[in-house]
């Protein structure tokens, strides 16, 4: 009987983000170490006062393209398993809409994978956020 | 003729005026790059945007690709997650 | 009235580790990125199947040595605050032994940062651990 | 003359028969150097480390400092935390 464990998580969803739950999913006593990426709302951008965040997405692609994601940091780096959420929904300041926790035996392919993993996410997975200000609001980095 | 349907998000629906979802027909031979050109002619706003990528039944495509009927487009301007 | 928060959080303890507890340090609404780097002891070395580690520490050195490396990364990188957590004693597989978290305004200061608190503690941090297997034991890095 | 003392850790210790604290009493102008030698004569099972360093009063310190009175001189062979 072979015993298959699953060595990817990817999920896109509408509730609070938690990450001791993607550390726990990829840790193990194989992982000598976990590299853990959380990204937070911060309180402004460029200077200007952030009231909220609005995250869209449209899930079926992004969540394809989070799982792309996780397969290629597997083929790249020497990792373990690799864990990737993202929230949607209304994030205020200091909510967490995004985390990435990747293991390996040696930590150098933990780093290498976590940061790749949150650099192609940001780059090709489809989901968008509006800055919401006090006068205004805007989609970031749709317009020049 | 076929026919596709086209799936907005963030500033490009609010560019098409709301509309997260429209039907196109197009004939039958039709490349997305045909698509593309109708939509930035009809809504010109478009043409403001920094990138504007196409993907065709959730994945990304390229120009040349030929639709098929009942294809989802999804017009995916810059992406902002994480 | 100034009101001061600490930037480091720097601890040597025989307590279990939690990474929520670190990361909830390092977090905040001027945090944009977090990265979080958690050691856990594998099962095996080399092949050879490990029962348990044996950590301990030249204790007042250890917390000098870790507040250097935590102030050196801000003073090195654009990081915002840096929590450095290192147990002592008995540890069993899969248990964590170290964990550091950093965040910063933008996730690319985070990860260096991060990476080079862990890179600085193996090297300068009188921290020893004895590795004990089931025929054995050896002071890990000790001898050729 | 002075006296300073010494810590050992890990392998250092073992290699010192067990022995956690000692104390040795130098000549007062005596540099790190000197007890380096000193050890190393005694226990000579110390020249099989990698690496020994040392450090006076929770600093590391170079082999040419000259010790004081009550200075505490850790042995610290190669690192191994995290």
């Amino acid at each position: 009987m072979v015993k298959r464990v699953a060595m990817i998580d990817v999920q896109l969803t509408d509730s609070i983000l938690d990450p001791a739950v993607a550390t726990a999913f990829v840790g193990g006593s194989q992982a000598g170490g976990t590299v853990v990426f959380v990204g937070t709302v911060r309180d402004q951008t460029k200077g200007k006062k952030v009231v909220r965040l609005e995250f869209e997405a449209y899930a079926p692609m992004a969540i394809l393209e989070m799982e792309k994601i996780a397969k290629a940091c597997k083929e790249l780096f020497q990792v373990q398993k690799v864990c990737i959420h993202h929230r949607t929904g209304i994030l205020g300041i200091g909510d967490v809409p995004v985390v990435i926790a990747v293991s390996s035996a040696h930590r150098q392919a933990a780093f290498e994978g976590c940061q790749y993993a949150i650099d192609m996410l940001k780059k090709e997975v489809p989901i968008w956020k509006k800055e919401v200000f006090e006068d205004g609001e805007v989609w970031v980095t749709a317009l020049p | 003729m076929i026919t596709v349907k086209i799936v907005t998000f963030g500033i490009v629906r609010d560019m098409l005026d709301g509309q997260s979802t429209l039907y196109e027909t197009l004939p039958a031979d039709a490349r997305l790059e045909a698509l593309s050109s109708l939509l930035a002619e009809r809504y010109p706003a478009l043409r403001h945007l920094n990138a504007l990528r196409f993907a065709v039944n959730a994945q990304y495509a390229n120009k040349d690709v030929i639709l098929q009927q009942n294809d989802e487009i999804a017009l995916i301007p810059p992406v902002s997650g994480g």
